[in-house]
């Protein structure tokens, strides 16, 4: 439906009306919008401040990935994948590997399984951050972004000292990890997880508890718990509405079963409740990393993986708990060395449609909170 | 409790505890700019920057235009031109060109080299005004392009 | 999944497990049935909905539905085989969130979806000739009419 | 001429009561002067202040510590392109923001920065300013009709009803302050100069007369005067996140320069309102505690050393910049501005000039400290939504400032209320 069919469709004005009656005012937040995180479209029909209907278009980062996965490698469609979901490439990375492990069989050794997990927390503390800085400063307090950011460096110089690159950082091989750990690597994280614990309550003196952030975050957006089942929303906006679910404890991967950490629940669904889960989930992954980096075993890093590989024919899916929801792979081989369907299950596109619904009857500036406290990233919602 | 919590409602508290976090930040020592061309940030050596080709200690190739980099690499960027040396039977590397233009600095063909000479460098200041630049020749890629450095 | 293979016998082609995930191929006749048996057996939440090109073969689309059930922590994946433009079931009415899904698929692939609401291309611009994710679609290939309208270059390359 | 001249000096009574027409637009000139330069370090203030409060440096590049930065942005606007858009309406578009500006220049008027150092002292001060300072929604509702697009509309009335609906609160809590100047006197004034004498008379800057009451007064005048001249918490109308740029949207070039100007100016002028009418305008810290010759005379020396504290402090950082050719004419440039500093304060210390310099200085050290009020609520707060911020503006502060005003009656008639009560 291109634009001027948009606009025919809209209610002619009747006879009976009068000037007076407000004939909605179409609304376009456009694809380059401040807070939009991203080339997001939304058309808005807004009746003065209120918004009756909404209408996501999107599309215009759509690099067609899935179709560049079939002319490429197994290990050639590795780095494609950090592209993504920009803000966790290390968690893409970690879900298309173990999806390729399993349709291959090969068992990673304990060692690459515990840095996989040191790295994918980290990554998640990062991503959270990322949502943290941009999420505050949509509702209007410019300075949370710095801190949050300030902090997000000292990962990104781990990611850089660990495997060269700060953002895309195809840190995993098929089988294990490329890298062993650095001398310092085990100093620096330590470091970051002492260092981020005070950050964290100093986000609480200065939003949590500020009687404006409370305002304009409470009951905004809300969806209830069956209505996420409904949209097969997952990650923290499920865990918002109180369903406890995380891929990490439902179906346990990469040795996430030797680390004891509980779920963070919200209660009313709403975005204060969202905030709270994902504040409390940065406390149990630096949790999670002090754990894992305790229990790194010895060993090798990388299990015997063939050069070319061609694993057999045959088809799974496999998903990994990503900062944003459950982001799944769904892999068909024909038994050459090229994939013959790579399908990614991408969580913030699934979250976005619920975006129609949490914003109806609100005004435009919750429009924006809620764009926020989903969460979403338009590399991942476009593909 | 719930008359403490009125008080504090009446009085601002939570508002002046945000300001007051804000006001702990100014100290200078605090302060994370690093002004660029002046402090250069500190580069890990396992950093992905431009390729180069590196040549043992008494400068010979450790190329064998094997070609394998030109295999690995996932969008075909690196070309690897190569004649048989007669008396030797061995390959010998001609012309190499990699066009760095198209390059994601992922490092797979950094991995396929088996004689490990080619080598992603440090060397991240690698902008340029036009775009034919960027495809770097064999020469190139051995001795390093040298970009103009600004200092303000 | 047993009783499921008692209730449609005929219908159900293969019901295994593979890399321990469990499948069911089924009929397409049928597929709407067991997708709605599936949902009152406590799969509520429609993980994913995929589909797959086989262009050799006499019924070219396999459309993937992965369900997934939150009080036994249990995952399906339902498969069925449907030919070149016929229509498949939409699930819009049980699980909200196939709507999304359903138009990427129509717009990748070309597959239409009997029911659904408003059934356009979603990534894709509206105009857009082709569905890029079949076999025989080119990698480099491009809508030219739709870039030189609307772009306004000679094409993409 | 030169004698008039000296006479202007020494006279004391304020330029506009003298009557003489040339003393009066020197002081005009003056005074606007005075304002600009104060806009231009407001920008460089606000900058590098929230920069501080972020942890980072703020603009560095631009001279040094980017003390050019104003500078180059007026250059910037100057310069840049002034547009109109289509189908705008082209009077209305071109009159709005000379009529903010205009509003946000006439305040200044009344301001008293000393005894004699006001343009004219109206017996009706205050009022003119208040009735002034709401002129300034006309211009911005103008801004937003003219520019004849979604965006702008939405912003200009957000900010208009925004502003109305604080100038009642605003006016209360004036009006409170107001009647405690008749205190000692009986008769109460509403000339601006009067308000700080009857200051200076009672012994106590009205915030702290009758404890609870002048604080409150004065915490409810800043709250509406925050949201009067749309900062801080209640920016909505220009909230980025939603509406771009609220009613400036349209606006490029010379004409948005010439908003931002107006924004500094009335945020000056409310603060310098709240400073006359609560925290006694050019009074010196405890006039009366600790009164005497020799506790003038220390009092009168802080401005001169004041700003000698900040030519060493320039001296300093100058010493501390790196050696590099680049940076030579940054460090020339600071050098120049440290000695320009010293100067200053050395004149400030002699004594012809010192009591006469010595009641603009507090006077603006009183703004400047509700400036960086400004600044440091812009960098903490999130921003409130449109109707939260209109209930709080109709159903708690307009409460308040009228119970505010009912409070202040009656204490202020407590000893005619005991004795009839008790007779």
């Amino acid at each position: 439906m291109s634009d001027n069919q948009f606009y025919e469709s809209l209610p002619e004005v009747e006879p009976g009306h009068t000037f007076l009656d407000s004939k909605e005012l179409v609304l376009n937040m456009g694809p380059q919008h401040p807070s939009t995180h991203g080339v997001l479209r939304v058309i808005l029909k807004l009746d003065g401040e209120k918004v009756n209907g909404l209408e996501c278009v999107i599309g215009y980062l759509h690099r067609g990935i899935e179709k560049i996965a079939e002319s490429r490698t197994w290990a050639g469609f590795a780095p494609f994948v950090d592209r993504l979901d920009y803000t966790a490439a290390v968690s893409n990375n970690l879900g298309y590997c173990m999806a390729v492990e399993k349709l291959v069989g090969i068992e990673v050794p304990k060692r690459a399984q515990y840095l996989r997990v040191i790295l994918t927390e980290l990554c998640r503390l990062s991503s959270h951050q990322i949502w943290l800085g941009t999420h505050v400063l949509d509702i209007g307090a410019v300075t949370p972004l710095f801190y949050a950011f300030r902090d997000r460096e000292e990962i990104l110089n781990v990611f850089e000292k660990y495997c060269g690159a700060r953002l895309t950082t195809h840190s995993f091989r098929i089988g294990g990890c490329r890298w062993d750990v650095y001398p310092a690597f085990i100093k620096d994280v330590l470091r970051i997880c002492d260092d981020l614990l005070p950050k964290i309550d100093e986000y609480k003196d200065l939003i949590t508890g500020n009687r404006i952030w409370m305002q304009r975050t409470k009951n905004v957006g809300c969806i209830s718990a069956d209505d996420c089942l409904a949209y097969a929303i997952t990650g923290p906006v499920l865990r918002g509405s109180g369903v406890n679910w995380d891929v990490r404890k439902a179906k346990p991967y990469s040795s996430y079963e030797d680390f004891e950490f509980d779920i963070p629940l919200g209660v009313a669904g709403d975005t204060f409740d969202r905030y709270l889960v994902r504040i409390e989930e940065m406390r149990q992954s630096i949790r999670i990393i002090r754990q894992a980096v305790a229990g790194l075993p010895e060993g090798p890093i990388i299990a015997r993986v063939p050069k070319v590989l061609k694993p057999p024919a045959g088809e799974v899916y496999m998903s990994v708990e990503a900062p944003k929801g459950e982001l799944g792979y769904f892999l068909v081989s024909d038994g050459t060395a090229q994939p013959y369907r790579v399908r990614v299950r991408p969580p913030s596109f699934i979250n976005l449609q619920a975006l129609a619904k949490m914003a109806k009857g609100g005004l435009v500036a919750d429009v924006v909170a809620i764009i926020g406290t989903l969460d979403i990233v338009l590399g991942e919602v476009d593909r | 409790m719930k008359f403490i919590e009125g008080l504090k409602k009446i009085f601002l508290i939570d508002l002046f505890k945000g300001l007051f976090v804000t006001f702990r930040h100014q100290d200078p020592n605090d302060l994370v700019t690093e002004q660029y061309p002046l402090e250069r940030p500190e580069i890990s050596d396992r950093y992905r920057g431009q390729p180069r080709l590196v040549k043992d200690e008494n400068g010979k190739m450790l190329c064998t235009a094997c070609g394998a980099c030109a295999l690995a690499c996932p969008d075909k960027l690196i070309k690897v031109g190569s004649m048989r040396d007669p008396e030797t039977k061995k390959k010998v590397l001609t012309e190499f060109d990699y066009d760095m233009g198209r390059c994601m600095f992922c490092g797979l063909c950094e991995e396929a080299c088996n004689t490990g000479s080619l080598k992603l460098s440090r060397d991240y200041e690698i902008a340029l005004y036009s775009r034919d630049g960027l495809e770097l020749d064999r020469k190139q890629l051995e001795d390093g392009t040298s970009r103009k450095v600004y200092d303000k | 999944m047993e009783q499921l293979k008692s209730a449609y016998g005929s219908g159900i082609r293969d019901a295994a497990t593979y890399a321990e995930q469990n499948y069911l191929v089924v009929d397409r006749s049928i597929c709407h049935e067991v997708l709605l048996s599936l949902y009152d057996s406590g799969f509520h939440s429609l993980t994913d909905l995929t589909a797959v090109h086989y262009p050799k073969d006499e019924l070219p689309f396999e459309i993937v539905w992965i369900l997934f059930s939150m009080p036994t922590n249990e995952r399906v994946r339902v498969k069925a085989r449907f030919a070149d433009g016929e229509d498949v079931p939409t699930l819009t009415d049980r699980w909200v969130g196939a709507d999304w899904l359903e138009r990427e698929v129509y717009d990748m692939f070309g597959v239409r979806f009997a029911g659904h609401p408003d059934l356009r291309r979603i990534l894709l611009p509206d105009e857009w000739v082709g569905f890029p994710l079949r076999k025989d679609y080119g990698l480099k290939q491009q809508d030219t009419v739709w870039v030189q309208k609307n772009l306004g270059i000679e094409s993409g390359q | 001429m030169i004698n008039n001249f000296l006479g202007y000096l020494h006279s004391n009574v304020t330029p506009g009561e003298a009557g003489s027409l040339i003393w009066v637009t020197i002081y005009v000139l003056l005074v606007f002067a005075g304002i600009s330069v104060g806009v231009i370090f407001m920008n460089w203030f606000e900058r590098k202040v929230m920069a501080h409060m972020q942890v980072r440096l703020g603009p560095m590049r631009v001279g040094p510590h980017g003390l050019l930065q104003p500078v180059a942005d007026a250059l910037k606007l100057i310069i840049k392109e002034d547009l109109t858009p289509a189908n705008a309406d082209k009077i209305v578009f071109w009159f709005a923001p000379v009529c903010v500006v205009m509003t946000a220049f006439c305040t200044f008027i009344v301001v008293p920065f000393g005894r004699t150092h006001a343009i004219t002292d109206m017996n009706i001060g205050v009022v003119f300013m208040l009735g002034v300072s709401s002129l300034g929604v006309l211009g911005v509702i103008m801004a937003g009709w003219a520019s004849n697009s979604h965006y702008p509309l939405m912003g200009s009335l957000r900010s208009g009803a925004q502003m109305v609906s604080y100038e009642i609160a605003m006016s209360m809590a004036v009006v409170s302050a107001v009647m405690m100047t008749s205190m000692a006197t009986g008769t109460g004034t509403l000339s601006m100069i009067g308000v700080v004498q009857a200051q200076m008379q009672q012994h106590t800057w009205f915030v702290f007369s009758f404890f609870p009451v002048g604080l409150i007064a004065l915490a409810v005048f800043v709250i509406a005067m925050v949201a009067e001249t749309n900062r801080a918490p209640f920016d909505l109308p220009e909230a980025e996140s939603e509406l771009v740029a609220g009613f400036m949207t349209e606006y490029s070039g010379f004409r948005w320069s010439l908003f931002f100007l107006a924004e500094y100016t009335s945020m000056m002028a409310v603060s310098s309102m709240a400073v006359t009418l609560w925290l006694g305008g050019w009074l010196r810290p405890f006039p009366n505690l600790l009164g005497g010759r020799n506790w003038d005379l220390a009092f009168s020396l802080v401005p001169g050393l004041a700003f000698l504290a900040l030519a060493a402090l320039c001296l300093f950082t100058y010493t501390k910049m790196p050696r590099l050719k680049s940076m030579r004419s940054a460090a020339l440039g600071l050098g120049a501005f440290a000695s320009v500093l010293g100067v200053v304060g050395i004149v400030m210390l002699l004594p012809g000039v010192r009591d006469r310099v010595q009641d603009i200085f507090w006077f603006a050290l009183k703004v400047g400290f509700f400036m960086y009020l400004y600044v440091w609520a812009r960098t903490t707060f999130p921003r409130y939504r449109f109707d939260q911020l209109m209930k709080i503006g109709w159903k708690v502060l307009l409460p308040i400032s009228i119970g505010l005003v009912v409070l202040t009656a009656l204490i202020g008639v407590r000893q005619e209320l005991f004795a009839l009560v008790w007779r």
